[in-house]
């Protein structure tokens, strides 16, 4: 049977992304400071007993921000998944169903998709729309609806053929049916790799683009944009990156291992042991 | 339990209570045997019974998380084999003791030449002095297993060459070096009736000829019948008979053994015309003493009245189907692949036709095609009175209610995150069905009962149950609508003998007992044999041949068809005393 | 076999045609008039109007569209409404800086992952394997740039080792190409390397599992001889796929680097002419950066041919 | 075969590493010269951010092209001291006559352009009226509005007639609309600069540097450095790290002041910190709601404590003015006691003005200035109930577009650069910030018509009417910041115009 402890990867990133799903949540309802206040007075201070992670450049406590950025990547992180899924999977299953001209034409879409990358994308709209969190999510987003078309399709290939759904057609089950009864929860398991994948992937994405100020604009906490606001301070104040820094590995690791952890974790190959 | 053996000197293999286990769980135990130079042992068995483990043991390969206790040694070679290290086994490995394995395209090296992996064993043994020797030896063992045109085959890439040749390939790699021992595993399942005699010939005229031990794992008793001399009877992990093939195959001793004979004789029928199964094998005579001659299996079947050809119920003309494949590379145009190439037949109500053929012959293709579940390229099939071709989803309504379909693959045929009790009422499910929930409970736990399985079953999932049992759950499933047609794809290949003959019974009993048309895929001639009164034989996407059952077995009018009758090996036959 | 590479081109062009539907479509969605952007503060309408006649942004769409596209055929991206040059030298000039990056790079990542992600695989089960898995997860997770300014910080500010930034053309100043070439390179490679090394292993460890390595066994070759005999060649075929996905991500994350290392590529480029909207050259870039990634994939598509032979055989067998 | 392959990739690989490791041992030795003492006395890089689109700003607006061309390839008649005094360039002397509306210069003898052609008054009538023409597109040329005719009177002497009595012109012609040109030198003023000055373009290598070399035929004195390389980088960091690596020997007008501390306790390098003409200018909308009524505005001003923005955002450095003057203008005073930091009278305004609760939209152009004092900026304003929410818009494309083409904002913040530009901001309603010129208007155009003495009285008291209405916070007055090798000398330390004079710069 199926053993959560045979992956210790799906343990260790299910627990780094319950941390910041917390941290998240907490951050609704309490931070030690408003994230947003400025204190001069009180600028670049290591940590201490009242700023337990120490202040950034303008004396906003660097715990709060943290805390509040972890809103904002999961924010990130969610609504570009999203926009992946629902377009992504539905086209997928669409063209691994409809076979021929359709699954020719879409996936020959997503190839060229494909040839443009999330923060190439997002470079572009960041240039149309100004550079803003939406149109961050949105190029993330799309670029990486590709993956998931391409995941959902390989996928309900694979379903399709099974003879479950040859079983389900011989009786007369409608395609729409088929797609929501055996194609998808057949492919869940695989789109949820994909989410948490791209999910570590969107985390990285936004870093970047706030590192070029296309990304999060100011003052909201994104780890990021904080890494990219630290970058003066490498030399005199080295905590005001490391925090953000330390947020942001910490998160991407957390999903990929959370991706990892759920291939092994569904693998029937892993699944059945060894005799 | 005695040897029954003479050994004239010391044995070439001595096992003694050879013990596996993954962790605490025994997967064989307590095993022994010894085997004289060049004798032929088979190793018999179902799935799970411990007997490919017991080989790789032999050649020192088990995955590291098996634990493996008792001894064996071989003669010639001081250490004891379990125990000597990796360095000193792989100097026996390929040279004394070796192995063909029962996949050939994945047991090659897709991306090597063939000629190159048969030069590679003799070069890692340095019996040949220099690399180009080794090629032209290799040649030469691709000529001596009888491959044609060695010289090219030995520049060719496994996929460009067919199942057999690569098993051919994989023999003379394993006889390059004259080992003393060849371990065989399952050699010929994946292969091919008419490739599997050559194949199990070659081996036996190889082994033969260099005196080499044979150990043959396989499940197929006519298998052993044929290739060896002494049989041990393996049950989950243990030794429950061995002796002499006669012996054996005349007085098993055990029960286990004995119904294994039963089920595996597809020849012998009970008194109501049914296969032996495990519950009544204590009724089962061994064809070596059956009195008549086993040429009259449908002797004891109930008489069935062949229908005359009257209006076909399926009717098709001139189908062909020619596919795409999935495009392997980002730019590369799609391969085409011509699956079925203009047939036509016609099956009235009531027949039991089977259609045979190898991998490849276009069987499965028709069948899903007559099934409404893939469109022919050409031609038209009319099945109870619905024009496939070119039909749309709504258009086969009709032909759903129909025709029900029981594949090969009792795992894959079962969606694994639905409930049995789900699976079975899908067909229920369809637009314009009136069966409210408790009807259609009633109506699974109907089938349940018919196709023998408990009434708990239905809260189950389809990976909590064996294969055979899936099997019914596929049987259950396309008779709940009550359709008039049963169509059924390999619907036992992939079935252990002994449950082989349940599901047989199952289908021949349900047939009747719902006054189905049948028509049935197989490779496996007897399979077809017992159940249909009409076969039709496939080769390459065409018929060749089609008629009476009886009268194309006795008198195949085209080669083919005489070529695979000679070809598939029936317990009955091979048992039978040589003329 | 003329006729498949015809079809492969074919194919290829067509992707490549679509591709400069999309971008154009999605350039001309900017915002901002760019005969207005380069009038600049207080012009009146008549500036702008002039303006827009000499770049030609005054015609409909599809005209300019053609304009544009039956340029790129000669190899013309035109003139840059803002620079007022050719952009066409300019950005040859600076493929050759973002190319050169991007393929040491590469090279880099694979000399290093390739070992790694085998020693991974073999010795899964043991330390030295799940330190190098956890290296990987580690390396995954840090942003290039981060990695980058690390190095920046620590190589050429705080030990003085190598330059902090700029770029030299090789032939100038070799070692003043080389030592500026570094540190860029590494940040490249190494979170690139610490991708492939998860694709390498689970290839690796794959084709462990296969039979014909297990028959390679039982000839009597050693694990590693099986493996290194057997399997990498097996294994080479889904790390390429990678590879080539991975390099399109590799020239993307060069826009990064390039920023953090001034290096005058395409990358730098493109950012300085999004922040000019200098249209057509963000166009002519974005182009080229989807041009190249079309074009990793054709070169992989045509390596596949060579180390499988069963997709050489496919191929063939089409005609 | 199989072998072969599999050992070739290792080999590949090996042999990879091998020239990676030879590659980093020779940085290694190379980098090692580097830093410390220049190789060559006639050569200076200089490190600057954003680079010029093109070289042509007749045509092509902001600060880099000037500051790159003018002084250096590019001259006027006249130009600007450190102090902010007129002094004569390629006019030896000139005269004004007809109360300021008529002004005559006398030319240099012996100028000649980069292209051979030498300097007389038929440029001068020539680049004057090119300004007027169609061919300059620079939003700037209306600055030679007034200019009615140019009358060559011989070779050497030249007069400009005005529309109206004006000092503010002569100061125009400090600028780049004064700059000289040659009637066959203006083909491809994008690529190819022809001007009077001590340097010509050697050659631009677009994306990293503008390459100048002394013209060995300069009129006047010879430049300290032969070869002077401007170099672009996208941001301050880069600068400062280049210098540390000893890439670059000055980082002109530095952006990033946190940055100076490695400096200042280094003697290898000098920091030197000057004033310029910008200023940060906190901007409201004055003709959209809520910035429409002054004592919203003005409840602003005292919100914002001036000092603890710059000191917060720009490490203390910049001067505080209190008006929309730097002090390099004849006309400026300190006017830092008319809105002192008082957040309960901007709190009490506010309420008087029915605005308690504001929700206003920030729009903050992608600026490092920009974006550090917006935000302490938004906290201020929150501390006395008006809620800002920012919204960057990228500069320059987006932030001219939306802010200063189609005025579609509440409050921004930008660093007004150009020279004198109080008149430019102000005295016209249909600027962005759309300030009601009503009350200044005749004053202003008086003043300029006067003498010396009752024009900087008169632009004073202008100054002042601006500032009672609260247009705009002026924050602080930009500094010029520049970081040299300390073996640097003739750097001007203050920018009053937009051009970096490279000619004085040279190596001890």
């Amino acid at each position: 049977m199926r053993n959560a402890r045979r992956t210790p990867a799906l343990l260790a990133g299910a627990a780094i992304v319950a941390l910041i799903a917390a941290a998240a949540l907490l951050s609704f309802v309490f931070t030690p400071f408003d994230p947003l206040q400025v204190n001069a007075p009180a600028r670049l201070q290591g940590p201490s007993l009242q700023h337990w992670l120490g202040t950034d450049n303008l004396g906003r406590d660097l715990l709060s921000r943290i805390l509040v950025g972890a809103r904002i990547t999961l924010l990130v992180g969610v609504v570009s998944v999203g926009i992946a899924v629902l377009i992504g999977t539905p086209v997928g299953i669409w063209a691994g169903m409809k076979r021929g001209a359709v699954e020719e034409l879409t996936m020959r879409g997503a190839d060229i998709l494909l040839a443009f990358p999330a923060l190439l994308l997002a470079i572009m709209f960041a240039a149309i729309y100004g550079a803003s969190t939406v149109s961050a999510m949105a190029a993330i987003g799309l670029a990486s609806v590709p993956g998931f078309a391409r995941v959902a399709r390989a996928g309900t290939l694979q379903v399709m053929n099974a003879e479950y759904v040859l079983a389900a057609r011989a009786a007369a089950q409608r395609p729409v049916r088929i797609a929501a009864r055996h194609v998808l929860p057949n492919i869940t398991g695989m789109l949820l790799i994909q989410c948490s994948v791209t999910f570590a992937l969107a985390v990285l994405a936004e870093a970047a683009l706030s590192f070029l100020g296309l990304g999060t604009p100011p003052p909201v906490p994104s780890w990021g944009r904080m890494l990219q606001e630290s970058q003066q301070y490498w030399g005199t104040f080295p905590a005001m990156a490391i925090w953000p820094g330390l947020a942001i590995a910490l998160a991407v690791m957390g999903f990929n291992l959370l991706g990892d952890g759920l291939r092994d974790w569904l693998d029937p190959k892993l699944g059945r042991g060894k005799a | 339990m005695s040897e029954g053996h003479e050994f004239h000197g010391e044995p070439l293999l001595r096992v003694e209570n050879l013990g596996i286990a993954a962790g605490s769980t025994p997967l064989v135990s307590e095993l022994s045997f010894s085997m004289a130079a060049g004798e032929r042992i088979g190793l018999i068995g179902e799935s799970g019974s411990g007997k490919s483990l017991t080989a790789t043991a032999l050649l020192g390969l088990l995955p590291e998380e098996l634990a493996l206790t008792g001894s064996a040694h071989l003669r010639g070679f001081a250490p004891e084999l379990f125990t000597a290290g990796d360095k000193a086994m792989r100097g026996l490995r390929g040279d004394e003791i070796s192995m063909v394995f029962q996949e050939p395209l994945s047991a090659l090296n897709p991306l090597m030449k063939v000629g190159a992996q048969v030069a590679e064993v003799m070069l890692v043994h340095r019996t040949v002095p220099t690399r180009a020797a080794a090629q032209r030896r290799a040649v030469e063992l691709l000529a001596s297993v009888k491959i044609p045109d060695p010289a090219q085959a030995a520049g060719a890439y496994p996929h460009q060459l067919s199942g057999g040749q690569r098993q051919r390939v994989m023999i003379a790699m394993a006889l390059a070096n004259d080992p003393q021992l060849l371990l065989a595993d399952e050699p010929t399942t994946a292969l091919d009736v008419t490739v599997q005699s050559q194949v199990l010939e070659l081996i036996s005229a190889q082994v033969r000829e260099r005196g080499t031990g044979l150990l043959f794992i396989t499940h197929d008793l006519a298998v052993v019948a044929n290739m060896c001399t002494r049989v041990l009877v393996l049950n989950k992990g243990r030794l429950v008979e061995s002796g002499d093939i006669d012996t054996i195959f005349t007085a098993p001793a055990h029960p286990y053994t004995r119904a294994l004979l039963a089920a595996s004789d597809i020849s012998a029928t009970d008194a109501r015309g049914r296969l032996f199964t495990v519950d009544t094998a204590a009724g089962y005579v061994p064809p070596a003493l059956r009195t008549e001659v086993a040429k009259e299996p449908a002797a004891g079947a109930p008489e069935r009245s062949v229908r005359p050809a009257g209006d076909g119920l399926i009717t098709a003309t001139n189908l062909g189907r020619t596919y795409h494949r999935a495009r392997i590379r980002a730019f590369g145009p799609r391969p085409v692949v011509k699956a079925l190439d203009g047939v036509g037949f016609s099956i009235a109500a009531g027949e039991r036709v089977g259609i045979v053929g190898e991998s490849g012959s276009g069987k499965t293709t028709l069948l899903r095609i007559l099934a409404g579940l893939d469109a022919p390229s050409t031609g038209s099939a009319v099945v109870a009175g619905t024009e496939v071709a070119g039909a749309s989803e709504a258009d086969l309504a009709p032909l759903r209610r129909q025709l029900q379909i029981v594949f090969q693959d009792p795992m894959g045929s079962l969606d694994p995150r639905m409930k049995v009790a789900d699976i079975i009422a899908e067909p229920l499910l369809v637009p314009g069905h009136k069966l409210d929930a408790r009807g259609r409970e009633a109506a699974v736990h109907r089938m349940l009962g018919l196709v023998g399985l408990e009434p708990e079953s239905a809260s189950r999932y389809p990976h909590q149950f064996s294969g055979g049992q899936r099997q019914r759950i596929s049987i259950a499933r396309a008779l709940v609508n009550r359709p008039s047609i049963l169509v059924a794809d390999e619907p036992v290949s992939a079935l252990d003998v002994s449950v082989r003959a349940q599901v047989l019974n199952l289908i021949a009993d349900l047939v009747d007992e719902y006054a189905l048309t049948l028509l049935m895929v197989s490779h496996d001639l007897s399979v077809v044999r017992h159940l249909c009164d009409r076969v039709i034989v496939m080769k390459d996407g065409r018929i060749v041949e089609t008629g009476d059952t009886e009268q194309i077995y006795n008198n195949p009018a085209h080669p083919y068809t005489a070529q695979l009758v000679a070809s598939s090996l029936e317990l009955a036959e091979e048992l039978a005393p040589n003329p | 076999m003329l006729v498949r590479i015809a079809g492969n081109l074919a194919r290829f062009v067509l992707s490549l045609l679509a591709a400069t539907l999309a971008v154009f479509a999605l350039m001309r969605v900017l915002p901002g008039d760019p005969a207005a952007i380069a009038a600049g503060e207080n012009a009146t309408p008549e500036v702008v109007a002039g303006l827009a006649r000499q770049f030609g942004t005054d015609r409909p769409l599809p005209v300019q569209y053609w304009d544009w596209f039956s340029g790129l055929w000669r190899g013309d991206f035109g003139v840059s409404y803002v620079t007022r040059t050719d952009i066409s030298p300019l950005v040859a000039d600076k493929v050759q800086v973002s190319l050169i990056l991007v393929t040491l790079a590469m090279a880099l990542a694979l000399a290093l992952a390739i070992p790694a992600g085998t020693i991974a695989a073999v010795r899964h089960n043991r330390p030295s394997g799940a330190v190098i898995s956890a290296a990987s997860q580690l390396g995954i997770a840090i942003p290039g740039f981060l990695l980058g300014i690390v190095l920046v910080s620590f190589f050429a500010l705080r030990l003085g080792w190598l330059p902090a930034n700029g770029w030299v053309a090789p032939g100038v100043d070799f070692a003043g190409f080389a030592s500026r070439l570094v540190l860029p390179v590494i940040a490249l490679a190494g979170v690139q390397s610490a991708i492939l090394v998860r694709y390498v292993r689970s290839a690796v460890l794959e084709v462990m599992h296969e039979d014909y390595l297990r028959t390679a066994r039982a000839k009597g070759l050693s694990p590693l001889g099986a493996l290194v005999r057997h399997g990498l060649r097996n294994a080479a075929i889904p790390v390429l796929t990678v590879t080539s996905v991975q390099f399109s991500a590799l020239i993307i994350g060069a826009v990064v680097i390039e920023r953090v290392f001034v290096i005058p590529g395409l990358g730098s480029m493109l950012l300085s002419a999004v922040a000019n909207r200098d249209l057509l050259t963000v166009q002519s870039v974005v182009m080229v950066l989807v041009a190249l990634t079309l074009v990793v994939n054709l070169l992989v598509d045509v390596l596949y041919t060579i180390v499988d032979p069963r997709i050489r055989a496919a191929a063939q067998g089409e005609r | 075969m199989q072998a072969i392959l599999t050992a070739r990739r290792g080999r590949r690989g090996a042999r990879l590493a091998a020239v990676l490791a030879a590659l980093l041992m020779l940085a290694a030795c190379s980098a090692g010269s580097t830093g410390g003492a220049p190789a060559d006395k006639d050569k200076l890089v200089v490190a600057l951010t954003g680079e010029p689109v093109n070289l042509d700003f007749t045509t092509t607006a902001g600060a880099a092209i000037p500051q790159a061309m003018m002084a250096n390839v590019y001259e006027g008649l006249v130009t600007l001291d450190q102090t902010g005094a007129i002094r004569p360039l390629l006019a030896t002397q000139w005269e004004t006559s007809n109360m300021n509306k008529s002004y005559t210069f006398t030319l240099v003898e012996g100028a000649t352009f980069s292209n051979g052609a030498a300097f007389d008054a038929e440029d001068v009538k020539f680049s004057i009226e090119r300004v007027k023409s169609a061919a300059w597109l620079n939003g700037l040329k209306s600055k030679m509005d007034d200019v009615e005719e140019v009358v060559v009177n011989s070779p050497t002497s030249v007069t400009v007639n005005l529309a109206r009595p004006s000092q503010a012109w002569l100061y125009s012609m400090t600028t780049l609309v004064g700059a000289m040109f040659d009637p066959s030198g203006v083909d491809d003023l994008a690529n190819n600069p022809v001007g009077t000055g001590p340097y010509k373009l050697a050659s631009w290598a677009r994306g990293e540097s503008i390459n100048l070399e002394a013209r060995p035929d300069y009129w006047g004195a010879a430049p300290g450095i032969k070869d002077v390389s401007l170099r672009y980088f996208a941001d301050a960091i880069a600068t400062t790290n280049a210098l540390s690596s000893g890439d670059v020997d000055v980082i002109y007008n530095m952006q990033a002041p946190e940055l100076l501390s490695s400096f200042e306790s280094n003697p290898a390098y000098q920091v030197i910190e000057g004033t310029s003409n910008g200023e940060v200018i906190l901007s409201m909308n004055n003709k959209a709601k809520p910035f429409n009524d002054k004592r919203v505005r003005q409840a602003v001003l005292y919100a914002i404590d001036r000092k603890t923005v710059r000191d917060t955002a720009w490490n203390g450095l910049g001067t505080l003015v209190g008006g929309p003057v730097p002090p390099t203008d004849p006309y400026y005073e300190d006017l830092n006691d008319r809105y002192p930091f008082d957040p309960a009278k901007a709190r009490a305004l506010l309420k008087e003005a029915g605005a308690q609760d504001l929700k206003i939209t920030f729009t903050v152009p992608t600026r490092p200035y920009a974006t550090a004092v917006s935000e302490i900026v938004q906290s201020q304003l929150r501390d006395v109930g008006i809620d800002a929410k920012i919204q960057s818009a990228e500069f320059p494309a987006v932030w001219l577009d939306t802010v200063f083409t189609r005025h579609d904002y509440q409050m921004s913040v930008i660093l007004a650069v150009e020279a004198r530009d109080l008149l430019t901001m102000f005295n016209n309603p249909n600027y962005y910030i759309g300030y009601d010129n009503s009350k200044i208007k005749d004053e202003a155009a008086a003043a300029d018509a006067s003498d010396e003495a009752t024009y900087v009285e008169g632009m004073k008291n202008v100054v002042r009417t601006i500032v009672e209405d609260a247009p705009v916070d002026t924050l602080f007055i930009f500094p010029n910041i520049s970081v040299a090798k300390a073996g640097i000398s003739g750097l001007g330390a203050n920018s009053v115009t937009e051009a970096l004079n490279l000619a004085p710069i040279a190596w001890s």
